[in-house]
């Protein structure tokens, strides 16, 4: 039942949130906190309370599972799992909630409550995305969370946030809609070869399909996984909709939906379709390779700041991929501890973004300058999250990276140095960046206010936790190994029928 | 028979064509009585005498009295003569004559692909008409009735002078 | 005592961490006291774990504490643990003992500047980071200390961040290091994947058993290693970034940018120089690019007019020389260079400090001069200073340790004649530069008197610098003069001695009569030239080939301009050319198109009932046509 | 009685269909388009009855009923529209019609 | 005719019986009220009939019409829509200046026609069922005959419906000349594939007529024309019921002839999904005219069905059972907000501009038509996305996979002009010239119904399985 309230609980809070800004818009801020608040405690008490034995591999598969019909009439259940994978994502978007909640109190003060409700919605289905084992339900969480994607861009965003909120919403529903097509096509070839048929994750990874078919669903899987992810050459919508959205939706996009794409690619494409994906892998890490080092040079050509730290997410996100694909143990920690680290540094970035924003009313770094004098917190926590997103050891970006990058050095020692050139172009946005903002003369004569107590404590627990992954990060990488391990040991299916 | 039945087909044909040509409704309605009433020939050498005698007291008796009437109401004056032939430059007639053709094109290649067989021409009394009419058909009248009544509704309705309430 | 090891990186790391939390809320007594006293005890604790380890040397040779397992995945496991042995410990010493004194003078020199606690929070930040480099018993965690440094210096280089030039040169020298750090980056991913650790013995132990000398893999680790060296060290042809780090303070400058970062590529080579043992290619190559690097420097360091650039190509020019005894196999050469170079160094930046602080910025040696009445600690310090680095014979610690590697160099078997020769026409250019500021500064007529005063913190690290500078070089006296080699015993047992060729090894006490020659004679030129002689250094530099090589000798040797040329302003270009992301034009051609689409379909929306009629129509045939067709 | 050729019957109906459609598609005047539909309908019910007779059965014939039922209905409404148009618009062009597009 | 058979054609009898008594009412005593009521009535006594009327033994009696599982699936749910539209069109009591009675009528005669169309297996019944049907729509779509827009639309269908008729008539009379029987049943007697031409040409030219009414491309331009100048609840009427029972119907048709064994049948109606699919959304893209634009994507959403369609079998009946459901709620819903807003501005046009910052104003009222909105594009929570993953599901099956990634595609595209009205609702300020007009007043019966809409939209996209029970006892298994 912890599942189904993991889900049911923010979505509740967001519901309520709305109603209650009839009375107050203080209201619906302190439901959400508590609606997300509650998760993350879930998530936390989770993962304590399963630390130890139930994390190694061969103990079972899930950590806590719930499955109840839902659809009979085409086998799909409501079938919530959740494993060390799952639970990571779950702790980083019950963290990340509780913080874009926060980066809001003061940013948003026109429809509260509508607002809260949106966010909660996304991160509601953020949770169903992160826990469905059933292929249905999975897609529907994965669409469900972008129509209040779509309405925290569209009304809450910027000058071009109707655009930007458009195109989000055409990438990736366009994607998942061929993804729809490549799930309901291996839910029919399974129930073909079987007789069964179910939409069940497991049931479904040791379906045996011609190595043509595998490969058509792979991409299907992939194509939209790669959209959200997201991979050069898909990403566009991202630099527009984060540049425009409100500070919470650029927190939520790049810290915890983007990362639907990698979890999508770790759960679903590698398990499923191993032998496809295997060979696509070289594709992938290629295109992950380009996106590495495109996204950070064209970060670093971009005036705007948060447009700046959009491109940084494709940059960081081409790691992810190639870690995904490298397909060793190694990358594969890898990837997942970039999802997390790119998850706490990038969000960090974009509430730093927000805050600059809401005290200067711009967002163009020509504008800024020399801000260190005024705002020597911010420009502190500034500074410590671009180096952490240049990949500075002792940070748990560095440690991700650098694990990605060792593991797919076995695989492809050309695509290593490739990527590896995109942490010298990092640093060149990375210090560009904080450079333009804090540094050099002084534009204009208002004085800006710094970072306070709200602010600060935000900061610090990302600080905390960036530190904690870089210093020690056995406490996740233990927690996701299962999971790694059975993507790795996954049976080789293809091309064994029709 | 079978003469006439070409005969009126010709007729048919061309007192159609003028109908539709025609600028002046009034005259374009009595070439589509001639050609109803070549129709009602041809209906003749088909066997259905009934349907002959119904395609004139109806067809040509009602509907199109019906239009004449209206003219009449509508009381167009000369000037729409003029209007019609400004309306109806040849080169207007251009795309839907090849439409049309080559849809008759298709048809013609269509049936032409077989050998249909001879009608045999046996007339088909009212009696046996009506038999299955009010019998397998009762529901299709009834239904029939309901269209009436439809159109009957319809044009009231929409006939009403204006303000009518 | 060896198990407080942890707290030598672990006391600066407290210090810059109270620092940054509450920096603010200290008064400017509290922020020395932590930022000086922190570095302060942590030197402390060194020479107290040095005599502990000196008089009673650990079973093995060396000490080895283990902090946590920072991950352990797909067996890869890289601990946090600090080793200590000769190599380290020296390292520490130095730069926990010329840290202190560099602290102390910055408590003075940084007075009145807005950003004290900030600058020491940098500092110690720094301090903790270099001693994490040193100690790192893995490779990973010496990464560590190696960004960490790097970060810290581009932190203290853009110090004064107002003005968009010093930040420049702060990025610059961020970037520049890193390029050096991704290519060692990636000879890390190299022996992760083929050794499987990164263990330093481990790694040093599974590259001995498992590749032959000279495999290609070697070879690969070890250029990329060096290429990481090189970055840090400043040397060819990636040592750009270091003159204008000396737009950051000049303690910055003396204790990162001389005494203790920019040697940590010496000590990276000298950490790993099994690998380069095992590819002799690269080790000639780290021969090489000190040789050329020591040369090119030099008369860099010759033509410049701001004492700061000078020191910092003086800096480049004597980590060449540590590459040189790297390259040939002298290995404690190189760390005995790095010591009194440290010192010396150190001591001449902090004395330029003083000289352009008393001149209110003045970094123009033609604009000073005659200050040796005025500034009686600083020139004779700076004398001192300057009498080490150009290697005045005997009587200077950097004689002792220039001396060893030239010699080391002539023997070698690694070495020869022809790199014997470029150290000692280094040797020439490094007395002429040295006496060049000397006497351009501190002699001549006075230009403009000095202002303020210079309190006790910052004479004495000065002073204790001179007198290491002066003394420093005992610790190792050739054969030739005592034979007391103390530093080179103490250091093998970490590193090996030098291979000499038997053939070459005679020579030692020519070899050091000519180097002390070529000293003085640098001396002298520089005392014709640019005291005695100004006029005919003037016709000297008046043909146009003359200005021109100059000019290109002042410029660097033009690699700013080759790699704006060839890396900076294509990036640029494409950077701008790309801003708008010329992947989203594609997308906008779909929407465009969609839109084209749109006009079209609408276009046949006329409202007319006969345009629909012929719609019908054109279905009909259309489907007849199918039916007739299929 | 001499025989005609089903298919003659049919090709017939199809031509004056034709003629029909053509009017349809001609004509701006809504009374001729009315018109013209009327052609239509009639031919089909030509071919209905044609098919009828092929084999020997009412029920093509029962179909001819009502569509004549159906035409009248339709002439019934379509003749008010008209009247009501002309009243409304004062013509019975039917591209006077065409402010409802794009 | 024996009570049996009546008993056997128990809701047309019914709706018979309504039309009736609606006018005899009307006659004695002119009263809006009351001719809603009978008309209700008449609708629940049918849909009654349609629960107790025997199901076995009438089959041979009447020829024309069987009411079998399928039919009354599709009967009960145009007889709800048609409440439900009806209860719509009650809202304003002098309908749009016009006297309001008659709507009653023709609704109950248009729904007459549908339940026909819906059990028809035979041509007679066919063609008389969609003349009633499209009688009663040519008076309801010219109902306000003092608008020029209702007028010029209304005579748009008519002479475009008597056209289409008219091919329909020809196909039929060359299906009936090839095979001699007009029952449904007797197309199975249809030649084989060889000689069939003569017959398929005459299918061919029903599917125009067909085609016609479902509005598929190309025969589909009068649709914008008609939605906009009609009534907002008449248009709901021909975008759902009357296309819902042509489809329920086309499906029947389709089991008899076997559309997959005949290849120029089945690419007949591929090219014309295509058509429909790629023509519907690429036509809505900038569309600025809700009214039109909903006509754009119920073209869009024809396709889709005729996709399903194509995959034949018990799986896609119940896909198509169940899509057109969640249609006919999506769409009722939808045409029930621009009936509701309409009476904001008189008869309302139907611009856009009339939603700019409608959230504002009427935050429900938006909120509904978001969600029918956001079911026509098949976002989950709602109907259409159940209903886009059953046809999915058996389009997959039947390995129509090139149709279904158009389908996607174009879908995908299609969103894009659902967002429009969405951002146009909720993202911009409202117009200045509507802000200024006195707020709406939104019938209760009609505030209701939206009400049910958005209820019934929610509980078939988050629970459907009560529902595909239904469908699956009644359409038939799959």
């Amino acid at each position: 039942m912890t599942l189904v309230w993991l889900v049911v609980v923010p979505f509740v809070a967001g519901a309520a949130a709305w109603v209650a800004d009839r009375w107050s818009h203080a209201w619906p801020r302190w439901i959400a906190l508590a609606g997300i608040g509650i998760d993350l405690a879930i998530a936390v008490t989770l993962w304590f309370g399963t630390s130890g034995a139930a994390l190694v591999p061969g103990a079972g598969p899930w950590l806590a599972e719930i499955d109840v019909r839902w659809i009979d009439a085409l086998g799909i259940h409501l079938h919530f799992a959740i494993d060390g994978l799952s639970l990571l994502l779950v702790l980083l978007t019950g963290l990340l909630g509780v913080l874009a909640v926060a980066a809001s109190w003061t940013e948003i003060q026109d429809r509260v409550g509508a607002f809260h409700f949106q966010l909660l919605w996304i991160l509601s289905g953020l949770i169903g995305v992160f826990t469905a084992m059933d292929l249905f339900l999975f897609y529907f969480f994965w669409e469900m969370m972008l129509v209040p994607m779509f309405f925290l861009i569209g009304i809450w965003g910027h000058e071009r946030r109707i655009y930007a909120a458009t195109k989000f919403f055409l990438f990736t529903q366009v994607s998942g809609l061929l993804m729809l097509i490549a799930i309901v096509a291996l839910y029919i070839v399974h129930g073909r070869a079987t007789g069964t048929y179910t939409f069940d994750v497991t049931a479904l990874a040791g379906t045996p399909m011609s190595s043509t078919m595998s490969w058509w669903l792979m991409l299907g899987f992939f194509g939209a996984f790669a959209v959200k992810l997201p991979m050069v050459p898909l990403h566009t919508w991202l630099p527009d909709a984060h540049t425009e959205a409100p500070t919470a939706g650029s927190v939520v996009l790049a810290s915890l939906l983007l990362k639907t794409g990698a979890y999508g690619m770790l759960r679903f494409v590698l398990p499923l379709f191993r032998d496809a994906a295997a060979s696509f892998a070289p594709v992938a890490i290629v295109l992950g390779v380009i996106g590495v080092v495109y996204g950070a040079a064209l970060a670093f050509g971009q005036t705007d700041l948060k447009r700046l730290v959009a491109y940084t997410s494709v940059s960081h996100m081409g790691f992810v991929l190639i870690g995904i694909f490298a397909g060793t143990t190694i990358a594969l920690q890898g990837a997942i501890l970039q999802i997390l680290c790119h998850g706490l540094s990038t969000g960090a970035l974009f509430i730093l973004a927000g805050a600059m924003q809401e005290r200067l009313h711009t967002r163009e770094m020509g504008r800024m300058g020399g801000l260190w004098a005024d705002a020597p917190r911010m420009g502190g926590m500034t500074l410590f999250f671009a180096l952490a997103s240049m990949g500075l050891p002792g940070l748990g970006n560095f440690i991700a990276e650098f694990l990605v990058l060792a593991g797919t050095y076995r695989v492809s020692p050309i695509a290593t140095i490739v990527a590896s050139t995109g942490l010298i172009v990092s640093t060149v946005y990375a210090l560009w960046l904080v450079q333009a903002a804090f540094q050099g003369p002084r534009h204009g004569t208002a004085r800006l206010r710094d970072l306070g107590v709200r602010e600060m404590a935000t900061m610090a627990v990302l600080v905390a936790a960036l530190v904690w992954i870089g210093l020690y990060p056995q406490s996740v990488v233990d927690t996701a190994s299962p999971a790694i391990a059975r993507i790795t040991s996954a049976p080789r299916v293809a091309s064994r029928a029709p | 028979m079978v003469p006439i039945f070409y005969v009126s087909a010709a007729v048919a044909f061309l007192a159609t064509a003028l109908a539709i040509s025609r600028a002046n409704v009034v005259h374009g309605l009595l070439d589509l009585i001639v050609s109803l009433l070549a129709v009602a020939v041809m209906f003749l050498t088909l066997g259905a005498p009934f349907l002959a005698a119904l395609e004139v007291i109806i067809y040509a008796g009602a509907i199109m009295v019906l239009f004449v009437f209206v003219m009449m109401l509508l009381n167009l004056g000369p000037q729409t003569v003029e209007q019609e032939r400004r309306w109806l430059p040849p080169r207007a007639w251009i795309t839907p004559f090849v439409l049309a053709a080559v849809l008759l094109v298709e048809v013609v290649v269509v049936l032409g692909g077989v050998d249909g067989p001879a009608l045999a021409g046996e007339a088909i009394d009212p009696r046996q008409l009506g038999t299955v009419l009010f019998g397998r058909y009762a529901i299709g009248v009834e239904l029939a009735s309901m269209l009436l009544l439809a159109g009957v509704v319809g044009a009231a309705h929409l006939g009403r002078r204006e303000g009518g309430a | 005592m060896l198990g407080l090891l942890w707290l030598v990186p672990a006391v600066p790391f407290a210090g810059a961490l109270v620092l940054i939390l509450a920096g603010a809320r200290l008064r400017r007594t509290g922020v020395a006291v932590v930022g000086a006293g922190s570095v302060g005890v942590s030197a402390i604790i060194a020479a107290l774990i040095a005599i502990r380890f000196v008089t009673l040397p650990p079973a093995e040779g060396f000490f080895t504490q283990r902090l946590w397992t920072w991950i352990r995945v797909g067996g890869f496991a890289p601990e946090i643990a600090l080793r200590l042995d000769a190599l380290s410990l020296v390292m520490v010493l130095v730069v926990t003992g010329v840290g202190f004194l560099i602290h102390l003078y910055s408590t003075a020199f940084m007075e009145g500047d807005d950003g004290y606690s900030r600058f020491f929070a940098y500092m110690n930040l720094f301090v903790g980071m270099m001693l994490v480099l040193l100690l790192a018993d893995d490779l990973l965690l010496l990464y560590l200390g190696w960004e960490g440094v790097g970060l810290c210096s581009y932190l203290l280089i853009g110090f004064w961040y107002r003005d968009p030039v010093n930040a420049n040169a702060g990025r610059k020298a961020f970037i520049v290091t890193r390029v050096g750090d991704t290519a060692m980056a990636v000879g890390l991913f190299l022996l992760v994947t083929r050794l499987g650790t990164l263990d330093i013995q481990g790694l040093m132990q599974r590259a001995v058993d498992q590749w032959a000398i000279g495999s290609p893999l070697a070879v690969a680790v070890a250029a990329l290693l060096l290429a990481g060296a090189v970055g840090k060290s400043a040397q060819l042809p990636l040592q750009t970034w270091l003159p204008d780090a000396m737009a950051g303070p000049t303690p910055v400058s003396a204790l990162i940018h001389a005494a203790t970062m920019v040697t940590a590529g010496v000590y990276l080579i000298a950490r790993t120089h099994v690998l380069f043992t095992l590819a002799p290619s690269v080790q000639l190559a780290v021969a090489i690019i000190g040789a050329a690097t020591l040369l090119l420097a030099g008369c860099s360091a010759l033509t410049q007019h701001d004492i700061k650039r000078v020191l910092a190509y003086s800096t480049i020019s004597q980590i060449g020389y540590m590459f040189l005894a790297l390259g040939v196999g002298a290995w404690s050469a190189a760390i005995f260079h790095f010591m009194t170079h440290a010192f010396f160094k150190a001591l001449l930046f902090l004395a330029a400090g003083v000289v352009i602080a008393r001149m209110d910025d003045e970094h123009d040696m033609f604009k000073m001069g005659g200050l040796r009445h005025d500034l009686p600690v600083a020139f004779w310090t700076f004398l001192a200073g300057a009498a080490s680095l150009a290697a005045l014979p005997l009587v200077t610690a950097g004689f002792y340790s220039k001396d060893l590697i030239l010699v080391e160099t002539w023997s070698s078997v690694l070495g020869g004649p022809w790199l014997w020769i470029a150290g000692l026409v280094g040797a020439f250019l490094t007395s002429i530069y040295a006496f060049r500021m000397v006497f351009l500064t501190f002699f001549g007529t006075l230009q403009k008197p000095p202002t303020g005063r210079s309190g006790w913190r910052l004479h004495v690290p000065l002073i204790i610098l001179a007198i290491l500078a002066v003394v420093g070089g005992f610790v190792e006296l050739p054969a030739t003069l005592g034979d007391r080699p103390y530093f080179s015993d103490f250091l093998h047992a970490a590193l090996p001695a030098v291979v000499n060729d038997a053939a070459r090894a005679g020579a030692i006490a020519r070899l050091q009569i000519v180097a002390g020659l070529v000293s003085i004679a640098g001396i002298y030129v520089a005392w014709a030239l640019f005291l005695r002689h100004r006029s005919l250094l003037a016709r000297l530099t008046r043909p146009r080939p003359a200005r021109q090589l100059h000019h290109f000798w002042a410029a660097g040797w033009g690699f700013d301009w080759l790699y704006n040329v060839v890396l900076v302003q294509p990036f640029l270009w494409f950077v701008d050319v790309d801003r708008r992301d010329a992947i989203d034009r594609v997308y906008d051609g779909i929407a465009w198109s969609a839109r084209a689409g749109w006009r079209a379909l609408s276009a046949t929306e006329t409202g007319r009932v006969r345009t629909y009629a012929t719609g019908l129509t054109l279905g009909a045939i259309v489907i007849t046509a199918i039916v007739i067709f299929l | 009685m001499a025989a005609v050729p089903m298919t003659h019957v049919l090709m017939v109906a199809a031509a004056i269909f034709g003629l029909g459609l053509v009017g349809v598609l001609v004509r701006r005047n809504i009374i001729f388009v009315l018109m013209s539909i009327e052609v239509m309908l009639n031919a089909a019910g030509l071919a209905f009855v044609a098919a009828g007779a092929r084999w020997q059965q009412a029920d093509g014939q029962v179909m001819f009923l009502f569509i004549l039922a159906m035409a009248a209905a339709e002439v019934a409404v379509g003749l008010t529209l008209v009247l009501q148009i002309h009243r409304r618009f004062g013509t019975v062009d039917a591209d006077a019609m065409s402010r409802l597009r794009g | 005719m024996t009570a049996s058979t009546l008993s056997a054609i128990g809701p047309l009898v019914a709706l018979a019986v309504a039309v009736l008594v609606v006018m005899i009412a009307l006659a004695i005593h002119r009263s809006r009220g009351l001719t809603f009521a009978l008309t209700l009535a008449g609708l629940a006594a049918a849909a009654v009939t349609l629960r107790h009327a025997p199901m076995a033994p009438a089959i041979d009696a009447v020829p024309l019409v069987v009411f079998d599982a399928a039919a009354r699936f599709y009967t009960g749910l145009i007889l709800a829509a048609t409440a439900a539209i009806a209860v719509l069109a009650f809202g304003d009591a002098e309908w749009q200046g016009e006297r309001p009675e008659e709507i009653d009528l023709l609704l109950l005669l248009a729904a007459l026609g549908s339940v026909v169309l819906v059990a028809a297996v035979h041509f007679v019944a066919l063609f008389l069922g969609l003349e009633i049907l499209s009688v009663s729509l040519y008076a309801l779509i010219a109902y306000p005959r003092t608008h020029a827009a209702s007028l010029e639309a209304g005579v748009k269908y008519l002479v475009l419906a008597a056209g289409s008729a008219a091919f329909l008539l020809f196909g039929m009379a060359l299906v009936y000349a090839e095979t001699g029987t007009m029952a449904f049943a007797g197309l199975t007697m249809m030649p084989s594939v060889a000689d069939a031409t003569v017959a398929l040409a005459g299918v061919g030219l029903i599917v125009v007529g067909i085609g016609f009414k479902l509005a598929l491309v190309p025969f589909h331009l009068w649709t914008p024309d008609v939605y906009e100048g009609a009534p907002a609840p008449v248009a709901a009427f021909i975008a759902t019921v009357s296309k819902g029972a042509v489809l329920a119907l086309l499906v029947r048709y389709a089991a008899i002839i076997d559309v997959r064994s005949r290849p120029s049948l089945f690419m007949t109606f591929a090219v014309l999904a295509v058509a429909s699919m790629i023509a519907g959304n690429v036509l809505a893209l900038l569309q600025d005219n809700v009214k039109r634009l909903l006509a754009y994507s119920s073209i869009a959403h024809l396709g889709y069905l005729i996709v399903a369609f194509l995959a034949s079998g018990a799986l896609a009946s119940t896909a198509i059972a169940f899509y057109l459901s969640a249609y006919f709620v999506t769409m009722i819903g939808a045409f029930g907000v621009v009936t509701v807003l309409s009476q904001e501005r008189g008869a309302g046009t139907g611009s856009l501009d009339e939603y700019r910052g409608l959230a504002l104003r009427r935050p429900w009222i938006a909120t509904v038509f978001a969600a029918m909105l956001l079911s026509l594009a098949g976002i989950p929570l709602t109907a259409g996305f159940v209903g886009k993953l059953y046809v999915t599901v058996a389009a997959g099956g039947a390995a129509l996979w090139t149709l279904l990634v158009v389908m996607m595609l174009t879908s995908g595209l299609g969103l894009f002009y659902y967002l429009r009205v969405i951002v146009a609702m909720f993202m911009q300020p409202t117009d200045s010239a509507v802000a200024t007009l006195a707020a709406i007043r939104v019938p209760v019966a009609a505030g209701l119904t939206l009400a049910a809409l958005a209820v019934a939209l929610v509980w078939l996209g988050v629970y459907p399985e009560p529902f595909i029970q239904v469908i699956r006892a009644t359409v038939g298994g799959g």
